[in-house]
C-alpha cells in the first residue's frame, strides 16, 4: 500500500484509534474533462459511525459518494476498506464490499415495478432446479417489498406499480428502503431525505440510528444542518473538491457548519 | 371508475396484484390482437379462400421464420437496443447451414447447429461492439449488417447454394400431425422467450436494462456481459430462422433477408414493444408479426398489386400504433 | 445520329500492344446469371493474354445512381475499356458519353443505353422478344381451352423486369384463352417468390401455368407448386438456369427455361474490346441469343454448351 | 491540465465562453474529420487517380444527394426522432419532378419547386403522424417509407420516367465554374441548415425539443407546431435531393433511394449526432456523408470487390463510431 | 361559469376579501389509469400571498401543481384565474397567464447549456431584421443568465456548461432561477430548495420574499416545516388528493402540521 498522497490526515485517526477506518478515501481526483470535481479528496468513516458529508452545491459530495460507490473510477487517489487499498471498478465491486448506496439521482428503472425495483439485482429465485435456472420467485419479492416499505411507513399505491407512476417522494422512498434492505457494512446516503415527508423524514433517521447501533457504518449527505447535528456522530465538510474540515458533531453548531462550508471562517482544522 | 384507495402496500392481496398485472398485460396486447381478429374476419368475408386449411396452414409456415426473428428482435428493442443485422444475419447463417451440408455432408442436425452457432458469433460481434467498444446498437448492427451481407456474398460467390438433399427441407417443410413443423418452433420459441422474459432474472434484468442502464449498473447487474449475453440469445434466434429460411427454399440464398430487419422492428411495436427501451412482449410481437403476414396474405388473395399493398401494409403500421398510443396515453403511464 | 469517331489511335490512353485493364460491371453482383458473365469476360480475357478484368458492380439492380457513380469512377481511373451492363438505359446514357469523351470505350452487354452511341457495341439478347415466347411456350403448353396463369416478376421498376413483364403480357394478348389471374414480384428473394405463389395458388385454386421472370422467382414459385402438390399440374415457364432449375427441369416441375447466353455476352464483351484496343476492329453489335431448354433437348450438345460453359468449350461461335 | 476554478458564473469573460463553445464543438467534429483527412491522404497515396480534379468532381456530385438527405436526417435526428421514409419521398419528389416536366412541359425551376413541394408534403405527413397521432417517429416514417414507394410506383406504373430534355440534367450534372453545380447547392443547404441550426431560434427548439420533449414543451414551445416544422423542413430539403438525383440520371427512377435511410443515419451519427437526441452538428453529417463517399470512391480505384466493399463499409461505420464515443466517454459529459 | 362542485369553500374566501383569488382549483380530479390522484381537490392563492401547499408523500401535490401550470388537463373541475375560469390546455396558457413553475422533476434540457436553458421559450433575438428571422442574441443570453445566477448565489462553471455536466443542486437553482426570472404574477415553487445548500436556500426565500413583496403570489410545495412557517402567510394542506385543511401560518406549529397533513388529529376546518 502506496503512502497516500493525503497521508498528513493519518494522523487523525485517533478517535478511532483500535481498528482501521471501515471505508477511506485518499486524496481522490476526479476530473470531467476540464472541470475538476475533485482535487484531492479525503473522506474516512469508521465502524459504527455516522458520518455526514456536508458542502455547498457543487463542492463534489455527490462525485466523491460516486467514488466510493464505484460508479467512478477515481483519476487519482485510492480507497480503502478496512484499511486495505481496493479498486472498485464497478459498484458490483462496492457492493461486494458491504457498501450500499442511495444515490441523489435514485437510479430506479421507471418501467420496472416497485418489488422489482427493490429486489433488483438481488433477485429471489424459486428453490430447487427451476431457480437454478433462474425462475424468479415473484410472490416471495412482492410480500418482502411490501414489508420493507411498510416498515418504512411508504404509502404507495402497491408494489406492483411501476416506478413511473410514483410521486417523487415515493421514489426516493423506494430507493432508500433498497439500501436499507441489502446494506451490510456500509449505507451512504446522498440526501435521502431531500423530498420525503415529514413522517417519512423521521423513519429514515430511525433506520439510521438502528443500523448504527447493529454495527454498521452511515454516511449521510445532507443540507438540512439540524438534521445533521441530530444524528451524525462526525462531519465531514467537503469544499471546491478537497475536504475543509472536520468536526465533531457534539461540539459545533449550525453556523460552524455554514461557516465551514462556505469558507467564511478558519473553524476548518485538517485544511492544508 | 372504482377508485382504488392508496393503501399501504402491504395490505394489497397478491391475488388482486396478479390479476391487476394480467389485465394491464392483456390490455396491451389489446390492439394489435383486435386488429388481428377484425382482419381476419374481415379476410374471412371477403375471399372464400381465406379460411381453408391448406391457406391458414401456409400463412403459419410463411410467418414462423418472420416470427422467430421478430421475437429476437423484441428481446434486442426491449434493452433499449435495435438489431439492423437480423436479416444479413440470417442470409449468412442459412447459406453456412447449407454450404456444411453440401460440402461437407453434415447431416440436417450438425447442420443447424452450425448455422446457429454462426447466429450466435454474429450476437456476439454485436453484443461486444455495443458493451466493449459502446458503440451505439444501431450503429453497431448496422455495420454487421453491412459486413455480414459482404460476408455471405464473398463466401457464395454470389451464387445461391443449390444441391441440398431432400432432407434439408424438413425444418421448413416438414410437418407434425398435420401442422408445420417450422410452426411448432415457432410457438416453441416464442414460449420459451416469453417464459426468459416474465419469469426469469434473465428476462429482469432485460428490462431493467432497457428502463435504466445506468440504474442496472449501480444495482449490481453486470450489464456488460448481460447486454451480451442478450444479443448472443438474439443471434441464436437468427441463426435458426436464417436455417429454417434456408430449409424452406432448399438452398442457401446471399439476397434473402434484405430489409428483413424493418418487418421484424414493425411487429414487435405493433405489439406494443418501444424503441425506447423497457417494454415489449413476444405474445404483442408475434400478434404483430401476424398481422403483417395478414394483411400481405390477404392481398394476395384478393389480388391487390404490389403498390397498393405497400400503401396499405403503410397505413396499418400507422394504424396499429396510433391505436395502441391512443391506448397507452389514456393510461397516462409515463405522464 | 452523326459518328463522331472517337477512339483512334490518337486518344487512347493505351498502348496498343502493352497490358490492358478493362472494367467489366453487371447490373449488379449476387446472382448465377452475372457470374457466367463474368466467367465469359475472364475466359476471353484469358485467351487474349495480358488482359485484367475489374469485376465490380452496385448490389442491387435498382440501384441506378450507384451504378452511374461506378461508371464515373472508372473512367476516373482510366481502364482502358469498359464493359458493362445497363441498369437503367436512359439514366445511363450520360455515363457511357463521359466515358467516352474521356476516351475511354464502351461495350455494352445484356443491356444497352439509350441512346445508344453508334460506336458503342450491345452483345445481348432482346428480353422483350424471349419474354414474348415465353409466353408462346406456356399456351404451348397448356393447349387448347381456357386457363388461368399468374406472372412472378422480381423488381417492378427494374428496366430488365419491365420488359419481360411487358414482352410477356404483349405475348400473352395473342392467347385470349389465358387469362392473368395474378402479378406479384418476389423481389429476388426465394423466400418471397415462394410466399407469394402461395398466396396466388390459393387465392386461384385452377391456377394451370406460371411465368416466373428470373432464377428467384423461378425457384419460389416451383417449391411453392410443389408443396400444394401440383408438381406437374401447373405448368412453369421459366428464366435462367440455375442448378436447381435444370434439377426442376429434368423432374418435370419445370417446363420449360428461358436461358440466355451470359457467358457469350461477357466473353463477346471483352475478346471485341480487347480487338478493338489492339488490332482497332471497329465494335459491332451482336445478338447473342437465347435457347429455350426443355426436358426433350436438354442433354444435346448446343445445350449444354451453354447451360455449362466452360472456357474450354466455350458456347461461342 | 489547467483545472478550471468553479468560479461564479459572472466572472466569466464572453470571449472564453465563446472559445470554449467553438473549442468543444471542434472537438466533437475531431474524429469524424482526422479520419477523413487519413483516409484521403492514404487514397492519395494508393491511387493515382484519386486526386485529380475530375476524380475530386465526380466524388462531390456523387455526394450532393446524400450530404443534402443526412443533412434533413441530422435535424430529424437531434429532436431524438428518425426518418426512415428519406429514400421513398426522394423517389416520389424526383418522379413527380420527372413527370411534370415530361408530360406538363414544366420548366425545370418549376418543377423543383414541385418535388420540393411533395417533400414538404410528406414531411408534413410524418410531422403530424409523430405530433398529432403520437406515433413514434421511427414507425410513423415506416410507413411513409411504404405508402411512399408504393404510391411512386403507382404513379409511374413501375417504369422510369423518360424523355427528358437535356436541361433536365441541369441541376444534377451542371457546373459553374468547374464546380458541380450539386455542389454548390449542397453547400449552400450545408451553410444554410448549419447556420438555422446553431444560430436561431428554430434550432435552439430543435435540439432542446430533442434534449428533453417534455421541458420544452413546459418551457412553453409549442413542439407540436415545431416540431412539424422540422419534418416539414427536412421533406423540402429530401425533396430538393430526390430532384436532384432524378436529374443526375435525367430520368424518374421508382427504385431511387432504396435503403438510402441508412447511409445517411450512418453519416449523421459517424457526425457525432445521438440517435437519443439532443446532439449533431451539420458540419460532422457532411464530413460523416463524405468518409462514406470516400471509402466507396477509393474501393473502386483500388480494385476492391463491392463485397469486400461492404464488409470494409461496415468495419469505418464501426470505427469512426467507436473513435467517437471513446473521445466522448473521455469527456464523461453524460457520466 | 358553472356551479362548481366545490362550490362550499367560496365561504373562505373572507381573507382576501376584496378582490378575487388569482389563482383558484375548484373540485380537481385527475385519474391516471386506475389511480386517483387528485379527488376534488380546491387550492386558493390570493394576491401578494406566500401559500405553501403541503401533505404527505403522494398526497397529490406534484399533480395539483402541473394542473395548476397547463402540464396535466384535469379530469373533472376548474381552475379560475382572477376569478375568471379558465382552460390551460398547454403550459403555454398558464404561462400567457403570468403563472410561471417550478416543476418537482426540474424539466431541464440536458444537452442545451445553462444560459439556453434560462431563456428557453423567451430566447432573446438580436435587433432589426434578422432578429425578425429568429436570429439569438446569444451574448445578450449569457449575460443576462450570468447575472442572475449570480443574484442567486449560485456557482457553477461557466453559463455555457450543459446542464448535463452540473451537480443536483446547480440544476435546481438553474430551474428556480428561471422560473423566478419570468413571472409575472404566480410563481409556483415544487420543493425548489430540496437539494440546496444553506446558502442557496437562505437565497430562494429571501427571492420569494421580495417577490411577494412586489406583488406577485407565490405557492410553496415542502416538506420542510420550519421553512414554512418562516415563509409562507397561508398554509394549505393536502391528504389524499383532497384539501384536508386551510391555515394561517402564524396561528400554527410544527405538529399541527404534521397532524393535518397525516389526518391524526381534526384540526382540519374546511374538510368535508
Ligand atoms: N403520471 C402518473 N401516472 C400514474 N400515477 C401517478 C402519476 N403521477 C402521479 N401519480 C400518482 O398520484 C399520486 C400523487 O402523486 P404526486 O406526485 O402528485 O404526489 P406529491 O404530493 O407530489 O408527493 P411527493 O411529496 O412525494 O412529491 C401518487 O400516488 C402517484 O403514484
Ligand atoms: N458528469 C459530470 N460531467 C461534468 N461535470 C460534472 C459531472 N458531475 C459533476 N460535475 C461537476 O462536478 C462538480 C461537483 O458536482 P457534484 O454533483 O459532486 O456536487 P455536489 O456536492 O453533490 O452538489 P449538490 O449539493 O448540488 O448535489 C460540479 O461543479 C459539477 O458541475
Ligand atoms: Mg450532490
Ligand atoms: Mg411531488
Amino acid at each position: 500500500m502506496a503512502t497516500s498522497p493525503s497521508a498528513v490526515s493519518d494522523g487523525d485517526q485517533r478517535h478511532v484509534p483500535d481498528e482501521p477506518p471501515v471505508l477511506e478515501a485518499r486524496g481522490i481526483v476526479k476530473r470531467f474533462g476540464h472541470v475538476e470535481a475533485l482535487r484531492g479528496a479525503d473522506f474516512t468513516v469508521g465502524r459504527g459511525e455516522v458520518v455526514a458529508l456536508i458542502g455547498d452545491n457543487g463542492a463534489g459530495k455527490s462525485t466523491l459518494i460516486k467514488t466510493l460507490s464505484g460508479v467512478h473510477t477515481p483519476d487519482e487517489g485510492e480507497i480503502r476498506v478496512g484499511g486495505v487499498a481496493v479498486r472498485f471498478a464497478t459498484p458490483v465491486d462496492a457492493r461486494r464490499a458491504g457498501v450500499e448506496t442511495v444515490y441523489q439521482d435514485l437510479a430506479v428503472a421507471d418501467d420496472l415495478s416497485v418489488a422489482a425495483n427493490l429486489y433488483l439485482g438481488r433477485e429471489i429465485l424459486r428453490s430447487g432446479p427451476l431457480g437454478r435456472l433462474g425462475l424468479l420467485d415473484k410472490r416471495a419479492m412482492r410480500q418482502g417489498a411490501a414489508e420493507a416499505l411498510d416498515q418504512l411507513g411508504v404509502r404507495i399505491p402497491r408494489v406492483t406499480t411501476p416506478i413511473a407512476m410514483l410521486s417523487g417522494g415515493q421514489r426516493q422512498c423506494v430507493a432508500v428502503a433498497r439500501a436499507i434492505i441489502w446494506a451490510t457494512n456500509v449505507v451512504i446516503l446522498d440526501e435521502p431525505t431531500a423530498a420525503l415527508g415529514v413522517v417519512q423524514t423521521a423513519r429514515v433517521l430511525d433506520v439510521v440510528r438502528r443500523a448504527r447501533d447493529a454495527g454498521m457504518s452511515v454516511v449521510l449527505v445532507s443540507h438540512n444542518m439540524p438534521q445533521i447535528l441530530e444524528i451524525a456522530d462526525r462531519v465531514e465538510v467537503l469544499r471546491l473538491g478537497r475536504r475543509a474540515a472536520r468536526l465533531r458533531a457534539d461540539e459545533v453548531t449550525t453556523d460552524d457548519l455554514v461557516a465551514a462550508m462556505t469558507g467564511s471562517t478558519s473553524v476548518e482544522r485538517d485544511e492544508r | 371508475m372504482s377508485a382504488v384507495e392508496a393503501t399501504p402496500a402491504a395490505r394489497d392481496g397478491v391475488f388482486t396484484d396478479r390479476l391487476r398485472e394480467w389485465v394491464s398485460h392483456a390490455v396491451a396486447e389489446f390492439t394489435a390482437a383486435t386488429a388481428l381478429v377484425v382482419l381476419f374476419i374481415a379476410l374471412s368475408i371477403a375471399s372464400p379462400y381465406f379460411l381453408t386449411a391448406d391457406n391458414l396452414f401456409n400463412i403459419g409456415a410463411q410467418t414462423a421464420v418472420i416470427a422467430i426473428i421478430a421475437a429476437a428482435q423484441t428481446m434486442v428493442i426491449i434493452t433499449g437496443g435495435i438489431d439492423l443485422s437480423v436479416g444479413s444475419v440470417a442470409a449468412l447463417a442459412g447459406v453456412t447451414g447449407a454450404i456444411v451440408v453440401r460440402d461437407l455432408g453434415f447431416p440436417l442436425l450438425a447442420a443447424t447447429a452450425v448455422a446457429i452457432g454462426v447466429g450466435a458469433l454474429a450476437g456476439l460481434v454485436n453484443g461486444l461492439l455495443v458493451t466493449v467498444a459502446r458503440i451505439p446498437p444501431f450503429i453497431a448492427t448496422l455495420g454487421t449488417m453491412s459486413a455480414g451481407r459482404g460476408l455471405v456474398f464473398i463466401i457464395t460467390g454470389a451464387v445461391g447454394v443449390y444441391g441440398l438433399p431432400r432432407s434439408f427441407q424438413l425444418l421448413g417443410n416438414g410437418e407434425i400431425v398435420g401442422i408445420p413443423f417450422a410452426v411448432v418452433i415457432t410457438a416453441v420459441v416464442a414460449v420459451g422467450v416469453a417464459f426468459l422474459l416474465s419469469q426469469t432474472r434473465f428476462g429482469q434484468y432485460t428490462y431493467a436494462m432497457g428502463s435504466n442502464l445506468e440504474a442496472a449498473r449501480r444495482s449490481g447487474i453486470r450489464v456488460g456481459r448481460h447486454l451480451t449475453g442478450v444479443y448472443v440469445l438474439a443471434g441464436v434466434l437468427v441463426g435458426l430462422g436464417g436455417m429454417i429460411a434456408a430449409s424452406r427454399v432448399n438452398s442457401g440464398q446471399p439476397n434473402y433477408g434484405i430489409s428483413l430487419e424493418l418487418d421484424v422492428i414493425a411487429a414487435a411495436v405493433i405489439g406494443g414493444a418501444s424503441l425506447f427501451g423497457g417494454q415489449g412482449r413476444i405474445v404483442g410481437t408475434i400478434i404483430g408479426a401476424f398481422l403483417i403476414a395478414l394483411v400481405r396474405n390477404g392481398a394476395v388473395l384478393l389480388d391487390i398489386s404490389i403498390h397498393y399493398q405497400q400503401v396499405i401494409v403503410g397505413v396499418i403500421i400507422w394504424a396499429a400504433v396510433y391505436f395502441d398510443q391512443y391506448r397507452r396515453r389514456r393510461l397516462e403511464s409515463r405522464g | 445520329g452523326g459518328v463522331e469517331v472517337r477512339d483512334g489511335g490518337d486518344g487512347g490512353s493505351t498502348d496498343a500492344s502493352g497490358p490492358l485493364k478493362l472494367a467489366v460491371v453487371p447490373k449488379a453482383v449476387g446472382a448465377d446469371y452475372w457470374n457466367t458473365v463474368k466467367a465469359g469476360a475472364e475466359c476471353a480475357a484469358q485467351r487474349a493474354g495480358d488482359v485484367t478484368v475489374q469485376w465490380d458492380g452496385v448490389t442491387t439492380e435498382t440501384d441506378v445512381e450507384g451504378q452511374v457513380n461506378l461508371i464515373q469512377n472508372f473512367v476516373t481511373r482510366k481502364v482502358d475499356g469498359i464493359v458493362y451492363a445497363a441498369t437503367d438505359s436512359r439514366a445511363l446514357a450520360p455515363a457511357t458519353e463521359q466515358a467516352l469523351g474521356a476516351d475511354i470505350p464502351v461495350a455494352m452487354i445484356d443491356s444497352g443505353t439509350s441512346p445508344q452511341p453508334s460506336t458503342v457495341p450491345l452483345f445481348a439478347t432482346d428480353n422483350r422478344a424471349a419474354a414474348g415466347e415465353a409466353a408462346k411456350l406456356l399456351a404451348t403448353e397448356l393447349g387448347p381451352g381456357n386457363h388461368e396463369v399468374a406472372l412472378v416478376e422480381f423488381q417492378p421498376g427494374s428496366q430488365t423486369n419491365t420488359e419481360r413483364v411487358e414482352g410477356f403480357k404483349s405475348g400473352l394478348a395473342a392467347y385470349p384463352n389465358l387469362k392473368l389471374v395474378g402479378q406479384q414480384p418476389s423481389r429476388s428473394d426465394v423466400n418471397e417468390a415462394r410466399r407469394v405463389t402461395e398466396n396466388i395458388l390459393t387465392a386461384n385454386p385452377n391456377l394451370a401455368g406460371v411465368f416466373a421472370a428470373n432464377e428467384q422467382s423461378v425457384l419460389g414459385a416451383a417449391q411453392a407448386i410443389q408443396a400444394a402438390n401440383k408438381s406437374g399440374k401447373v405448368v412453369i415457364i421459366g428464366w435462367d438456369a440455375a442448378p436447381d432449375e435444370i434439377a426442376g427441369l429434368r423432374s418435370g416441375q419445370i417446363s420449360a427455361l428461358v436461358v440466355q447466353n451470359p457467358f457469350k455476352m461477357g466473353y463477346f464483351g471483352v475478346d471485341k474490346m480487347v480487338k478493338h484496343l489492339r488490332d482497332k476492329t471497329p465494335l459491332a453489335s451482336a445478338d447473342t441469343g437465347v435457347t429455350f431448354v426443355t426436358k426433350a433437348n436438354i442433354d444435346s450438345a448446343e445445350i449444354k454448351a451453354v447451360l455449362e460453359p466452360s472456357c474450354a468449350n466455350p458456347p461461342v461461335q
